[in-house]
């Protein structure tokens, strides 16, 4: 019975959601014209159902479950309700996808849903194994689900996010195993108490190193940062989007509470993952610089986005936890809305290239200044919340002491990069062009998903307090 | 009387104000469009002027007969800081003077300014500038301390920019008003900074809170005390800056070529410029600034000098030239260079006298001119004029009158040179007194020249226009203007405008005898140069007044001195600024663009790097890893060798 | 020779070692997909191999070490399959499986 | 008062942009205009408002208020809070800023023709930025409205300049936007720094202003110099201001007003309450640099003025010249120093704001801004050339203009500044005494090429008429004399200049207090 109170306690989202994995797969055998409809509505249902049963779990103190393979405590809380919400929204906006695949969008819901099982076990893994399936897991059903769709491209992206994703597992497993041998231990806790009066060793900080590079796939960072844009390119927009928040959230949650464990035994670590993290922004805002497809451009958005949350492990202090899990919500919304205002658009005309965004601010003046704030929001300009949660992450930086100054004058610096690169969109929506485009999208859903995200992009600034003292909470029960 | 006179200049602000006011009206009249009219304008800044001689002759009147010699009112103005400056009015001999004959003059210039634009489309914005000029003119004259100054000096230097720039349209006139008010703007920048640098003393030495800044009844007091404090270099410089200011205004060399350009104004304005300008601004500048200048022997040094280069020069320039209106310019360039000399060589009350005849006279040709040229139909050479006397007899009487009277032979001019030579001669400065009757025998010369080619001889073609009477009335007024003066040396004159610890001298007989003599000569060579040919001058004539001849081409193209300054000007600051920009567009500008670029550079590399194959990126990978393990093995290995 | 024959905790290590440097080795230079993903499997399995003499050497009580193995030789070919799926979907398109041709997505 | 909120102050620019966004307001343009025209009349009387009762004897800040979002401060867990309030400086720069966006407005008329809701509602947005960073009480809030500015700048810019003010946009914003990054990198360490210090997390300018004096002499001038840069490139101080000058040359007119007008203001404002306010030991010691840094803004200003063709460009360097004159006075560190760079910063604002009208208005009838195919256009358009002598002589700084009160001023404070060797201050002095002479001559070269001699013949008005007397009136061409609008415009902005000319101490008056209280700050 330990079993159940372990799911009642700790599991009960993780539960709905696996059910609703195989309601889905099991729904996907009844082939009806107009059942396939529902789809939609069954997953909102799940998520739904996922996001309430959260209120249910234990979270004060932490709850160690399944022979502490699992844990749950706030932080693991936050993070699912962070992949819940970012799966809601994936969900809300998937209707093209679902019209597309008709039979077979149970399926993808099936596989959306293992998907966000796996983040959220591994939000809360708690050991070598749990971490290690749940890593694998959430890789295998990411790939399938950017191969989804009919076409060579997301083939092609699926099968270099698969080799990337095998080749991460494998050097986490490398790792890991090293840390394994030297502590005799793969639960974390176990490892933590082993590690006390530790002096650290070679073998210890490259093994730690291994872990933390295979991470680094998760966050999408570098130095596994090239089948980001790619991966984008092929997958369909609401696997886009949920690529873009879902994995990276998953794995900064796990990394942080890895970090945690280790860090103290490897001097040089927040030095590498804070250099890691600024070429990651170079990184992205220079490939951005010349990106002509949208898709790709929210990729390597992505990709700055996650430097600059990467910027905060590397000092891993509360402060500087709070300001990533701020940055973490901003980057939710802001993202969320950027994915659905270019799902807005390609619903209406289907075409993804940067051009054909052309003039777009003379015919759609709302939904232009609506993408315009979220873009800024990206780049970090008031009065979005993208400028408070850099100013909370830079602040970050700041504190550590004067030797850090150069990181911080550098992560600045390429932050003004970024503006540019952001900058570039807007500047496409407002060149003149003889076509007028109008966009003729029906669908309430993506609708209100960018409108809703915009106004909460702008709101976060705004109403930060609370939700500052609220992170803080949170990063002090790590 | 002397109540009258004291209500009157206790309330010279309201003086000051009037000619504003006036000019306010003057574009509410000209704004109307049916009702404007020309009259009522010429009326109305006919009678400011007239207030204003009544309001001169009233500070006369008081300044010669009350015991307190000088009246002053203040008002605060910017108060801010360490600086209080007021703007106030003060009445003593040396304004009153100035001021009365400033009045005088400026009433006939209005008169004669009517008849000359009476029939122009933009006859308003004439007499509305000239009203601003008088405004800012009273302001500079009754200024009771020198920040005033510097801001009604830099005022009046806009209404004439504004006046020489009456034909706007005609490209030489408002090159020449640029010019004219660019070259005064260094003056007003020396000056500026002169007054600022005096400022910074008298601030520091003299904190008394109710004190007016720089105010020119204890000037004296603060020379003294920044002659004490100071090294006298410092004292130097901050002295010579406002001779520089007075240089320009004075058009001394170097910087006299605007009021050769400015002929292309208006006569009238050209006669103000000439005329009223040098003795209102800088001439009074000097004289009020003289307590600073006395202390130091460099400052007068200064002054003779300049003013002898500028005396001599352009007393030689000026005997060559054709166009009527540039002899008068050089003339007067000539005169103010004595005027500089007789002030450095200490003759204060001599040089104030002379100043303010050769203003009178020079207004009285310089009108005169005008009204020829206006009825030779604007034609300025007087090679093409000759036999006017015919035509205009009294035109030429005056002219010869008034040529007589500057030379120094009749009236004011008489007493104003004798008054000179005496101060040069009893100095026992051999050097000067020749220089000076050199500079009086080219006077002489080039004045004569021009009534003998001009009114004289044989008659020219030229058809002549009729000249309207108000024009000609204002000569005659002028002519009886320095006959009067010629009396009022002694009574009035030299009872106001004195400095205490300069004796006063007159030239005696002998001395006078010698000027005439040698104003007869110079006006004989011109006779026999001009009028009745005679073999052996002719032979002169042919020798020296040569196109080819050196000395004949520096004195006509006035020592090239204008081409030297285009040269500096178009080689040397346009060159320079061009340079600036060179640098600017390409080093300074170029910093960016190439940050720029390298930000594509590396946009470009990135997206090279990306290069579509997913086992590359597995590389970059791998290398990064491997590097990063190389680093941390080495900073054990450090750590290690360290350790033992 | 005692070093050689008496196998210890090393022999292992170094083994696992060397087979994951093949693997990586692998992954970066062959051209074929097929071969890549077995090299990625040497990989795994090395850490596998890692994992199993960690568990008798230092964790012999609870031997928690073979059970990641048996995971991660469970993951190994749930990775073959799934790779497999993609692989045969992108042969189709493609008719090859040369890395260096699958670069249709890129800049 | 409580009528007078300063939130109300701010904000109500930014409400007044949406209202024009909302589709809920008629997209007729004629009604845009007339909103946002008068929006900005109301604005300019309620901030005049704030004047009237302003204790201009006050010592600290007035109108403090603290905007709070469901009953805490904005970013209470960080020590920012969103605490507005106004002394003697901000508040003549926030009647400067509201005056000139009022005047902006009115000259948006004639010069802007396209995309009006989102160009009015663009420089009420643009309005709230700017009187945010004057009303700052919190560093970083001063950060959020100094970088909220770039944004509406960017497309004002880029919208309705010219055809390459698009890229010039851009390379303004990231300029100004790599700046201010260095500024944020002195924000964020100072505040760490006095946090470690005083123990309190705090953004307060007041609060930090009591800390900081702990620090090592070099750590403050760390943190002086990134905060200088970022305020460098908004005045712009001469090495930093290529980009801007390319965006107010490519911007249209009302826009380039703007941004001459203001934009140097902005950062002065942040060299006085941040350098002067947060550093006063380290600006004692680096004062001359500021010194030297206003020396070569007029000169290199005024010789590239001198060299420039375009009208427009040379507008925008005269704008250089004249902040490097407040720059003077900054660094003379005198009460009348810095009284007048204050004053000048403000007369610079409107002197040059109305050149760029006036270079504007010839622009728009004209087609060209170069000067050589330009002239005489006296004759056509004679209003225009009348209202812009006055605006042209407050630049030269002729007495009774409000410019030459304050050119004289810094000067004098210059002069009178205790900054060691003599020498050095002498030397300077009479370099930006021949910056003077120079700043008229460019200032002339372009009223004279532009407005006098014969007029070209592509400009000749088109009809001659006559009146009863039979005198020649030329008729102008309606389109090619000026509207009723500029009119407005240029005239305001004369009667300012004129006005503050004459009584000087009206504006003085307001912040002198504030000066005083910042300077006593400055010799402890």
């Amino acid at each position: 019975m330990e079993f159940l109170t372990d799911i009642n306690n700790a599991f009960l989202p993780e539960i709905i959601i696996a059910a609703f994995v195989f309601i889905n797969i099991f729904l996907s055998l009844f082939f009806n014209k107009k059942f396939y409809k529902t789809s939609q509505w069954i997953a909102i249902l799940g998520i739904l159902m996922s996001f309430a049963s959260i209120g249910f779990v234990q979270a004060e103190p932490t709850y160690h479950a399944f022979a502490n393979a699992f844990i749950s405590n706030v932080y693991t809380v936050f993070f699912k309700s962070v992949i819940l919400v970012a799966s809601f929204f994936a969900v809300l906006v998937s209707h093209k996808i679902v019209r597309r695949k008709r039979a077979r969008a149970f399926e993808y819901f099936a596989i959306l849903f293992c998907a966000i099982l796996a983040a959220m076990l591994l939000v809360s893994a708690n050991d070598f194994l749990s971490s290690f399936v749940s890593f694998e897991f959430l890789a295998l059903s990411c790939c399938l689900m950017s191969g989804l769709i009919k076409n060579y491209k997301a083939k092609e992206g699926a099968l270099k996010y698969l080799v990337c994703a095998v080749v991460a597992s494998a050097l986490f497993l490398f790792g890991t195993s090293y840390i394994y041998g030297i502590t005799g231990s793969i639960n974390f806790d176990a490892i933590e108490v082993s590690l006390q009066g530790y002096q650290g060793s070679m073998l210890f900080a490259l093994s730690s190193l291994l872990v933390i590079i295979a991470m680094m796939f998760k966050v999408s960072a570098v130095p596994f940062v090239n089948w980001v844009p790619d991966v984008y390119k092929g997958a369909s927009y609401p696997v886009g989007m949920f690529l873009s928040i879902v994995p990276i959230a998953a794995g900064f949650a796990l990394l942080s509470r890895i970090l945690v464990i280790i860090s103290n035994f490897v001097p040089v670590l927040g030095v590498v993952i804070i250099i890691l993290a600024l070429a990651t922004i170079a990184f992205g805002a220079y490939g951005a610089l010349r990106q002509k497809d949208m898709k790709r451009f929210a990729g390597y958005s992505t990709i700055v986005q996650s430097g600059f949350m990467l910027l905060a492990m590397g000092v891993l202090s509360p402060y500087s936890l709070a300001g990533m899990l701020y940055y973490l919500i901003c980057f939710l919304f802001t993202n969320v809305a950027l994915w659905a205002g270019m799902i807005m658009f390609f619903n209406s005309n289907g075409r993804d290239d940067m051009e054909s965004y052309k003039g777009l601010a003379y015919n759609n003046p709302f939904y232009t200044t609506a993408m315009i704030f979220v873009l800024m929001s990206l780049a970090g300009l008031p009065p979005t919340s993208g400028f408070l949660a850099k100013f909370f992450v830079l602040s970050a930086i700041a504190r550590l002491g004067f030797m850090y100054i150069i990181f911080l004058l550098v992560a600045l610096l390429l932050g003004a990069i970024a503006v540019c690169l952001y900058f570039r969109p807007i500047k496409i929506m407002f060149e003149k062009t003889t076509e007028t485009l109008h966009l003729t999208n029906k669908l309430v859903f993506s609708k209100f998903v960018f409108y809703f995200c915009t106004a909460l992009t702008i709101l976060l600034c705004m109403y930060s307090s609370k939700i500052v003292e609220f992170c803080e909470l949170i990063a002090y029960s790590l | 009387m002397l109540e009258v006179s004291g209500f009157l200049i206790n309330s010279s602000f309201a003086m000051l104000l009037l000619p504003l006011w006036v000019a306010v009206m003057i574009i509410l009249n000209a704004a109307v469009p049916f009702v404007s009219s020309r009259k009522l304008t010429l009326n109305l800044s006919l009678g400011v002027s007239l207030i204003g001689i009544i309001f001169s002759v009233c500070a006369l009147y008081f300044c010669l007969f009350s015991q307190n010699a000088a009246a002053e009112n203040n008002l605060l103005w910017l108060n801010t800081g360490d600086l209080r400056v007021s703007l106030g009015t003060l009445v003593d001999g040396l304004s009153a003077v100035i001021m009365l004959f400033f009045s005088v003059i400026f009433f006939l210039v209005q008169v004669y300014s009517y008849g000359y634009v009476k029939e122009e489309k933009n006859f308003h914005r004439f007499f509305i500038f000239l009203n601003l000029l008088n405004f800012s003119l009273t302001g500079l004259i009754l200024s009771s301390n020198l920040v005033q100054t510097v801001i009604f000096w830099e005022l009046s230097g806009v209404f004439v920019y504004f006046l020489i720039n009456y034909w706007y349209t005609k490209k030489s006139a408002s090159d020449a008003a640029k010019k004219t008010y660019l070259i005064n703007k260094i003056g007003d920048a020396a000056l500026l900074l002169g007054v600022i640098g005096l400022i910074y003393f008298s601030v520091i030495f003299s904190s008394a809170e109710n004190m007016i800044l720089l105010s020119y009844s204890n000037l004296q007091f603060t020379a003294e005390t920044l002659y004490s404090m100071v090294s006298g270099k410092t004292f130097l410089i901050i002295a010579m800056l406002p001779v520089f200011g007075a240089m320009t205004k004075c058009a001394q060399f170097p910087f006299h070529s605007w009021v050769v350009d400015a002929t292309e104004a208006p006569a009238p304005v050209n006669a103000i410029l000439q005329g009223v300008i040098p003795v209102a601004t800088g001439g009074l500048l000097l004289m009020r600034l003289y307590p600073l200048f006395v202390l130091s022997t460099e400052v007068l040094a200064w002054l003779k000098i300049v003013g002898c280069i500028s005396a001599l020069v352009f007393a030689y320039v000026a005997m060559s030239q054709n166009n009527i209106k540039k002899i008068f310019a050089y003339s007067t360039a000539s005169q103010l260079g004595l005027f500089f000399v007789a002030l450095g060589i200490g003759a204060y009350t001599g040089a104030g006298y002379f100043l303010i005849s050769h203003g009178v006279l020079k207004v009285l040709l310089v009108l005169t001119a005008g009204v020829v040229v206006c009825s030779m139909d604007n034609e300025n050479d007087i090679k093409y004029w000759g036999g006017l006397r015919q035509s205009m007899p009294g035109v030429a009487l005056i002219f010869l009158l008034g040529s007589g009277a500057l030379s120094g032979l009749l009236f004011s001019g008489f007493c104003a040179n004798t008054l000179l030579l005496a101060n040069f001669y009893l100095q026992d400065n051999f050097i000067w007194t020749v220089v000076i009757l050199f500079v009086f025998f080219m006077s002489a010369y080039y004045l004569f020249r021009v009534y003998f080619l001009v009114f004289e001889g044989e008659k020219s073609k030229i058809e002549l226009k009729k000249v309207s009477n108000y024009m000609k009335c204002p000569l005659c007024f002028l002519v009886v203007i320095s006959i009067a003066m010629a009396f009022c040396y002694k009574k009035v004159f030299a009872s106001l405008v004195y400095f205490v610890s300069l004796e006063q001298v007159s030239l005696s007989d002998g001395g006078k005898v010698v000027m005439l003599f040698i104003l007869l000569c110079a006006v004989y060579i011109t006779f026999r140069l001009y009028m009745s040919p005679y073999s052996k001058f002719m032979l002169i004539k042919e020798r020296v007044l040569n196109k080819e001849n050196l000395l004949y081409k520096l004195s006509y193209n006035c020592f090239y001195i204008e081409e030297v300054n285009k040269f500096l000007l178009d080689k040397f600051l346009m060159k320079f600024c061009r340079f600036v920009d060179f640098i600017d567009k390409y080093i300074v500008n170029g910093v960016v663009v190439i940050l720029g670029l390298t930000t594509r550079v590396f946009s470009y590399l990135v997206s090279k790097l990306q290069n579509g194959n997913v086992q590359s990126y597995l590389a970059y990978s791998v290398f990064i890893l491997a590097a990063i393990m190389v680093v941390i093995v080495g900073i054990y290995l450090l750590g290690s060798l360290v350790g033992v | 020779m005692s070093v050689i024959f008496n196998i210890g905790l090393y022999h292992y290590l170094i083994l696992a070692l060397i087979l994951f440097c093949i693997g990586l080795w692998g992954v970066i230079a062959c051209k074929d997909l097929i071969k890549v993903f077995l090299c990625v499997n040497l990989m795994m399995f090395s850490a596998a191999l890692n994992y199993s003499a960690y568990a008798v050497y230092v964790d012999p009580e609870k031997i928690n070490g073979v059970v990641v193995a048996i995971f991660i030789i469970v993951f190994g070919i749930i990775n073959l399959v799934v790779s497999a799926a993609l692989l045969i979907s992108v042969f189709k398109y493609k008719k090859n499986l040369d890395v260096e041709k699958i670069t249709d997505i890129k800049g | 008062m409580n009528i007078l909120s300063i939130l109300a102050l701010i904000f109500s620019p930014a409400i007044a942009a949406l209202l024009i966004l909302s589709p809920v307001f008629p997209n007729n343009e004629i009604k845009i205009r007339r909103f946002a025209k008068t929006f900005g009349i109301l604005h300019f009387i309620y901030s005049m408002l704030f004047l009237l009762f302003f204790n201009p004897t006050n010592f600290g800040w007035s109108y403090q208020k603290e905007l709070t979002f469901l009953n805490t401060s904005w970013l209470k867990t960080l020590g920012v809070t969103a605490t507005f309030g106004m002394d003697g400086i901000s508040l003549v720069f926030v009647l400067l800023t509201s005056f000139l966006i009022m005047i902006a407005l009115v000259a948006s008329k004639s010069m802007i023709r396209t995309k009006h809701r989102i160009y009015y509602s663009l420089v009420l947005v643009l309005e709230t930025a700017f009187l945010g960073v004057f009303c700052a009480k919190d560093i970083f809030l001063f950060l959020l409205f100094w970088e909220l500015q770039l944004i509406p700048i960017y497309f004002l810019v880029s919208q309705w300049g010219d055809k390459t003010s698009s890229y010039s946009a851009m390379k303004y914003v990231v300029y100004t936007f790599v700046a201010s990054m260095f500024m944020f990198l002195g924000m964020l360490v100072l505040y760490f720094y006095s946090f470690s210090i005083s123990g309190v997390l705090t953004g307060d300018i007041e609060s930090l202003s009591m800390s900081e004096s702990v620090f090592a002499l070099w750590f403050q001038a760390f943190i002086f110099f990134c905060l200088l840069l970022g305020f460098a490139v908004k005045i712009p101080i001469i090495p930093f201001h290529t980009a801007v000058a390319k965006a107010q040359v490519e911007a249209v007119t009302p826009v380039s007003m703007l941004m001459a007008g203001v934009l140097p203001v902005i950062g002065e404002y942040g060299i006085i309450r941040f350098n002067m306010g947060l550093f006063p030991e380290v600006f004692n010691y680096f004062a001359p640099i500021l010194i030297i840094f206003g020396v070569v803004n007029i000169i290199y200003g005024a010789c590239l003025a001198l060299a420039q063709t375009d009208i427009k460009k040379i507008t925008a360097y005269a704008g250089f010249v004249q902040t490097g004159f407040a720059l003077i006075g900054l660094g003379a560190l005198t009460e009348l120093g810095f009284n007048g760079a204050v004053f000048q910063l403000v007369i610079a604002g409107l002197i040059i704001s109305g050149l760029f009208m006036v270079t504007g208005v010839v622009y728009l009838r004209t087609k060209t801004r170069e000067v050589s195919a330009l002239g005489g256009l006296s004759q056509v358009m004679p209003i225009c050339m009348c209202l812009g002598f006055i605006i042209c002589f407050g630049a030269v700084g002729v007495p009774f203009t409000a410019g030459f009160i304050a050119k004289f001023m810094n000067l004098s404070g210059l002069i009178l500044s205790d900054i060691e060797p003599q020498k050095f201050i002498v030397s300077m002095a009479v370099v930006s005494a021949i910056g003077l002479v120079l700043n008229a001559c460019y200032i002339l070269y372009l009223f004279h090429k532009t407005f006098f001699g014969s007029v070209l013949s592509q400009f000749k008005a088109e009809s001659v008429q006559y009146d009863e007397d039979g005198n020649e009136i030329t008729v102008v061409y309606p389109k090619r004399g000026i509207t009723k609008s500029e009119i407005i415009v240029l005239s305001l902005l004369g009667i300012a200049i004129i006005l503050f000319g004459i009584f000087p101490n009206a504006l003085l008056d307001i912040f002198q207090v504030t000066s005083d209280v910042i300077l006593d700050f400055m010799k402890v």
